[in-house]
């Protein structure tokens, strides 16, 4: 059963087609990759997935509701959680912190339950808390939890970045890439953990640029170019597709 | 914990070291309140001015009624709650027998109740009727009335038949409360105010209002203000070719805004007292002497152009003084009780009579229409406008 | 309404927009730059004129006007060098304080120096009454000097901006600092250089416009408040927009005032600005991008 | 944690406490009335922090609210029905119970809406317009929301100025005390200023502890990560619109409540409290407090409004708070109480250090 389902999207920014008719579906339970050179829209189709642009046309149905339209806020309390290519943790909060904003839609203490600290708001946010340093634990990462985290390493921002995601508790996880920015030993190490985390029943819909990666955890990859899709098969078909490689390789040496 | 307590320490150093300065011999405390910046500036500048020069002049003669006077002079930045605030404290804490100012009426309206109960005699230097009406027993005023100078205004306008008016002023308590009085007074006189319009005291130009008024064909039209915004309007007034006569209020009475008006303030008509054009008085003029000396000081001792605002400072010292002499003691109501009964004291505004009824205490001859000529102040009579 | 009265409103509308449009280009320079907007901008224009108004009772008019330029300027400079210059990664928003407690310090220091009084330059042409008439339409030959001047100002800037080497070089800091320095160009001197730079063009404003509306110590204020207005509704950072926004927001209020009261005319005008922000989040000629970049 | 967090307010409250004592140990217990109205000023202040310091939001027209509170309670206490008491909307109000006769200080008739009930619609008049307002107002970034707010400042302020019925330029005087349950009384009447003065700091102490708590709340969080990261946020999960919009209500309902107050306090308010320069003012001391440090906001306001308001800097009152301003912004730009001998004195970082603490 699919729990993604994309029908068809557009979006244009001026003469600039950045996304035409694209459509395909997600498994649940799956590793996809998204892949295509710079600039095949890739970054703007996840955009359009999540709520943070508007489709020209076409339709989102994700674990069958239509969710284009909606707010990324409402996307995330249907499920969904993502990552940024450029990481934007919080600057001046802790580790720990960060992960917690990602609670949000799972903890309810309003404004005024929050002013009047209640005493169920003050439970709450000690199990937020708790449930923060689990999620940290997983990652490997716990030793960190105090850190302002702006100031940590750049692997380790991916990593609280990844779990801030996790926090959401999403049953769809949008990463973009992931690896960007990461040695090899690094990368090989995100590699593991999204592979972890399709174990634990995440479906995964992922931008990479790492071939190494994307072919060796997704279980299917979608080829993008100029904001069409030009191919959406298993990775093995996919380094042989004839298209996929005219389009990297370059047309000349087809 | 440590920082609250240095900061405790702080407030209280601060405000135990500011006691008043010692004082030889008998004294008698006044305190002033007047918007020496902010946008009354150009009332309070002139005002705390004299009050300073006149009570080192009469500290060094003697004092007022043989007391030596201690000066608390404060600003208000032309702000309602921080006259508030600083009334209850010249009341309050600096124990001061009598306040000078405010310089406006708002503030003055919002201090009125807490000088009548703190008994402490104020002595506003601001013109709304309100300050004195309905009377409260400690509270007086000495700026000409509005309604005065909206009546003499009227009276000229009828000598000239005209019936027709416009009617312009600043959004500013000088601007309303004269607001008030032309188009209270107006239909009293046969006068009708076909156009009414308030513009920013901050205005830069005004070209588009007084179209307003060329529109509404008007016969003549009055400008109440007291700030220099008045002098554009007289200026686009000309620049659009209205040629019609322009009355402007006692607020005009300060040279510099007929001289950045220029040619086009020439013929202007206004109600003033006659501080404006002393020189030119008649030797047996009852005000002559006082106005001359009090000009003459002020301009030798700030080398600028006294203004009438000024000038009641001067008077409220003078009744003050004048109170004190007859009470012939620092007894607050028995002062007040003298100020209320003081008859023919001469001031730069005009002659004062107090009465229990009436704490204003001027009448309408306190006014003296004046016009401008070849840049000067002069007295306003009917055949030089012909000319 | 007749005609004569509908050109009339639109004169005065005109009269207001150049002045507002006249200080709006002032802070574009500083933003174009710096990515701050100068709230001392409008105390330039009150230096100018009060310093043009000094000078011109030893000095004839022209002299007197350089003059204030090149003093208020030296004022820009020496700002730019005791207040901005040696901070390290200022935020824009301590940027904007320090210019907030600026424009009071020179407001103060203006009242000190020459007190609450009010100063104008002599008409550059006829008096306070003369006027140019074209049937019963009157215009004051001032407005016109205003208006020229600032197209002046706008295509000499413009000249300055895309042409010149200097101009180029501050452009280049204000797209990107880090880059702009990589290739050798002083950014702390840029900076320095707009702040003179805006600081001139405020003088020059300021004794342009003194005829019409004065010059007092706290002119500076009310003034600044109208150009920022301006600025930001054509777009920040466009002057040749900020003179179209001008006369916008001028004949807005002009207009306004026939058939609403007078007391009311700017809340109509802001009323509009805001419901134009509402509809363009970053002014009628902005651009998005510029907008995001510039951000607290 | 608990614990650490209430330690300031208990500290403030003994502060509190300690300055009337102390005030009236000197033999001053006049400086409570300025300490008051600065209390009042407070509110302002603590409000504009959250929306500034915390989510990131700035606002150059927050004196508007205060302006809304005030003028309409004032208006609504003052505004004589009597003449109108025929009226059948006269008369209903009248057997609802929401207005009182009385008679102004002259003898004249006076009828006019009960305080209570004026308190109570002036505050929903100020939610009612910071919602309008803030929902457009807020999509705006940057110079542009500046400019927004700006220009929301200077409609209040021209329309207070230019309406005869809140008395234009002179504003409203005479406005009756405010009884607000048991002997307590908002007035300014000297022998009330000892219970005046500790109303005014209970509500500034309500204000603290409701506040502290928000900080650090699931909202506070989500606060502080719309200001690091707006698009970051929304994509956790968290309503950025409807959490800016309701920290803009919640600051505006603050200062709507002091207006009130102080309003009643002093028996009348004027266009003053509308005007940008005010506006300035408050973002200012926020500013100069340490932008996201409610204690720091509050001490420099209190400070700063307790020495103007006392007429401490005379016709340089403009002048010495620029100077601070800029003497502050160029060398302590985190705020005074943020220097760094605050952090490292352990006593003193839980007082003032503790928003950024874990």
């Amino acid at each position: 059963m699919s729990l993604l389902e994309v029908k068809d999207l557009c979006k244009r920014f001026g003469g600039l087609q950045a996304v035409g008719n694209v459509s395909f579906t997600v498994a649940a339970g799956s590793i996809k990759a998204l892949i295509g050179p710079n600039g095949a829209g890739k970054t703007t189709l996840f955009n359009l997935i999540f709520g943070a642009l508007l489709p020209d046309s076409g339709q989102v149905w994700f674990d069958g509701q239509q969710t284009d339209g909606w707010q990324p806020h409402q996307v995330v309390a249907a499920g969904m959680a993502r990552t940024f290519q450029h990481i934007r943790l919080f600057p001046k909060m802790s580790a720990w912190e960060n992960i917690a904003v990602g609670r949000h839609v799972h903890s309810r203490a309003g404004f005024l339950a929050s002013m009047l600290g209640l005493p169920w708001t003050r439970r709450e946010q000690r199990a937020v808390r708790e449930k923060a340093l689990d999620i940290m634990r997983f990652l490997g990462v716990e030793d960190r939890a105090d850190v302002e985290a702006t100031s940590l390493a750049y692997g380790q921002q991916r990593i609280i970045e990844l779990g801030r995601a996790l926090a959401c508790e999403p049953t769809l996880l949008l990463l973009d890439e992931p690896a960007a920015g990461l040695n090899m030993r690094e990368t090989s190490e995100m590699a593991k953990l999204i592979a972890r985390i399709r174990d634990t029943g995440v479906t995964v819909l992922l931008v990479e640029h790492d071939m190494t990666l994307v072919m060796n955890i997704s279980d299917e990859v979608l080829v993008l170019s100029y904001g069409e899709k030009i191919a959406d098969d298993k990775p093995l078909a996919i380094q042989k597709h004839p298209e996929v490689i005219k389009v990297y390789l370059g047309e000349d040496d087809a | 914990m440590k920082a609250l307590g240095i900061t405790a320490t702080f407030i209280f150093t601060t405000i135990l070291g500011a006691g008043a300065p010692q004082a030889k011999g008998p004294t008698i405390k006044i305190g002033a309140i007047f918007s020496t910046t902010g946008p009354a500036a150009n009332l309070g500048g002139p005002e705390a001015r004299t009050l300073e020069m006149l009570v080192q002049e009469a500290n060094q003669k003697g004092g007022i009624g043989g007391y030596q006077i201690d000066l608390v002079l404060k600003d208000s930045g032309s702000s309602p709650e921080k006259a508030i605030s600083l009334a209850k404290r010249l009341i309050e804490e600096d124990k001061v027998f009598a306040i000078i100012g405010p310089s406006t009426s708002g503030e003055t309206l919002k201090i009125k109740s807490i000088a009548e109960e703190g008994k402490t005699i104020l002595l506003s230097c601001a013109a709304a009727e309100a300050i004195v009406n309905p009377v409260a027993s400690f509270v007086f005023k000495v700026a000409p009335s509005d309604s005065h100078a909206a009546r003499r205004i009227f009276e000229q306008m009828k000598k000239m038949g005209i019936s027709k008016i416009g009617l312009l002023s600043s959004n500013t308590g000088f601007g309303k409360a004269g607001k008030e009085q032309v188009e209270k007074l107006a239909p009293g006189f046969g006068i009708q105010v076909v156009a009414n319009e308030v513009y920013d005291k901050d205005a830069t130009d005004l070209t588009a209002v007084v179209t307003k008024l060329k529109a509404a064909g008007v016969q003549a039209f009055i400008n109440w203000s007291i700030e220099p915004a008045q002098a554009i309007v007289i200026k686009n007034a000309r620049q659009v070719g209205l040629s019609i006569p322009i009355f402007q209020s006692h607020g005009f009475g300060n040279i510099q805004y007929a001289k950045a008006a220029g040619p086009a303030a020439e013929g202007v008509i206004f109600p003033a007292s006659r501080l404006l054009v002393a020189d030119t008085l008649p030797a047996d003029d009852k005000q002559r002497s006082v106005l001359l000396k009090y000009k003459q000081s002020y301009e030798s001792h700030y080398k600028e152009d006294a203004s009438t605002f000024g000038g009641h400072a001067h008077d409220a010292l003078l009744l003050l003084g004048k109170a004190v002499d007859k009470a012939g003691t620092l007894d607050k109501e028995k002062v007040r009780a003298a100020l209320e009964n003081l008859q023919g004291v001469v001031g730069t505004a005009g002659i004062f009579n107090f009465s229990a009824r009436d704490h204003g205490g001027l009448g309408m001859d306190a006014f003296e229409m004046q016009t401008v000529k070849n840049g000067k102040f002069v007295v306003f009579s009917d055949t030089a406008a012909k000319k | 309404m007749s005609l004569d009265l509908f050109f009339q409103y639109l004169v005065a509308g005109i009269t207001y927009g150049t002045i507002y449009a006249i200080v709006a280009i002032g802070f574009n320079i500083i933003y174009n730059t710096t990515g701050i907007i100068n709230f001392a901008q409008g105390e330039f224009v009150m230096l100018g004129g009060m310093i043009g108004v000094t000078l011109h009772a030893l000095v004839p008019m022209p002299v007197a006007i350089a003059g204030a330029v090149v003093v208020t300027m030296l004022v820009g400079a020496l700002i730019e060098m005791l207040f901005i210059r040696w901070l390290r990664r200022p935020s824009v928003l301590r940027l904007i304080i320090i210019t907030i407690g600026l424009s009071i310090g020179i407001r103060e220091l203006a009242l000190l120096l020459w007190g609450e009084g009010v100063r104008a330059l002599p008409y550059f042409t006829g008096t306070a009454v003369t006027s140019l008439s074209i049937g019963d339409v009157h215009i004051s030959p001032q407005v016109l000097w205003v208006l020229g001047i600032s197209a002046v100002m706008v295509a000499a800037l413009n000249f300055f901006f895309a042409r010149t080497l200097l101009g180029r070089q501050m452009r280049a800091c204000a797209c990107n600092r880090e880059a702009a320095q990589l290739c050798g160009i002083s950014a702390k001197n840029m900076v320095t250089l707009s702040f003179v730079l805006s600081a001139g063009i405020g003088a020059l404003a300021g004794c342009v416009i003194s005829p019409i509306t004065y010059v007092q110590y706290d002119s500076g204020t009310s003034l600044a408040l109208k150009g920022f207005t301006v600025a930001i509704l054509g777009g920040l950072g466009n002057s040749m927009a900020a003179i179209a926004a001008g006369l916008l927001l001028g004949s807005l209020e002009s207009f306004s005032i026939w058939v609403m009261p007078a007391a009311y005319k700017d809340v109509i005008a802001i009323s509009i600005l805001l419901l134009i922000l509402f509809v363009r989040p970053t002014g009628l000629f902005g651009n998005a991008e510029a907008a995001r970049l510039k951000d607290y | 944690m608990a614990r650490r967090r209430n330690l300031p307010i208990v500290v403030l409250a003994l502060a509190v406490i300690a300055v009337q004592l102390a005030s009236a140990a000197a033999g001053k217990p006049q400086y409570l009335t300025q300490l008051t109205m600065a209390g009042y000023y407070s509110l302002v202040i603590v409000g504009l922090t959250l929306l500034m310091g915390y989510t990131g939001q700035i606002s150059l027209g927050h004196a508007g609210f205060f302006a809304i509170g005030g003028y309409t309670s004032g208006l609504l206490t003052t505004y004589n029905l009597h003449p109108r008491g025929g009226g059948g909307l006269v008369s209903l109000l009248q057997a609802t119970g929401l207005l009182v006769a009385g008679q102004d200080l002259y003898g004249g008739d006076l009828l006019v809406v009960r305080p209570w009930a004026a308190c109570l619609i002036a505050m929903l008049v100020a939610i009612g317009i910071a919602y309008l307002v803030g929902k457009p107002v807020l999509k705006l970034r940057g110079h542009y929301l500046a400019m927004a707010t700006l220009g929301f400042g200077t409609i209040v302020y021209k329309v207070v100025l230019g309406s005869s019925l809140v008395g234009a330029a002179d504003g409203i005087s005479d406005i009756p005390a405010f009884p607000l349950f048991g002997g307590v009384v908002v007035t300014g009447k000297s022998a009330l200023r000892v219970h005046n003065y500790y109303l005014a700091w209970g509500l500034v102490l309500g204000a603290m502890a409701l506040l502290t708590n928000l900080v650090h709340s699931r909202v506070g969080r989500a606060l502080r990560a719309i200001h690091g990261a707006e698009d970051a946020a929304n994509a956790m999960g968290v309503d950025t619109a409807r959490y800016k919009l309701n920290m803009f209500v919640l600051s505006a309902a603050l200062a709507a409540l002091g207006g009130v107050f102080l309003t009643h306090y002093n028996g009348g308010i004027g266009p003053s409290e509308a005007s940008i320069m005010k506006s300035v003012r408050y973002v200012a001391i926020v500013a100069v407090g340490g932008m996201a440090n409610l204690w720091g906001a509050l001490i420099m306001g209190v400070l700063l409004n307790f020495l103007s308001l006392r007429g401490s800097f005379g016709s340089y009152d403009d002048a010495v708070f620029g100077l601070i301003l800029l003497a502050i912004m160029l060398f302590a730009p985190d705020g005074l109480l943020r220097v760094e001998l605050v952090r490292r004195v352990p006593g003193l970082r839980c007082v003032f250090g503790q928003e950024r603490a874990p």
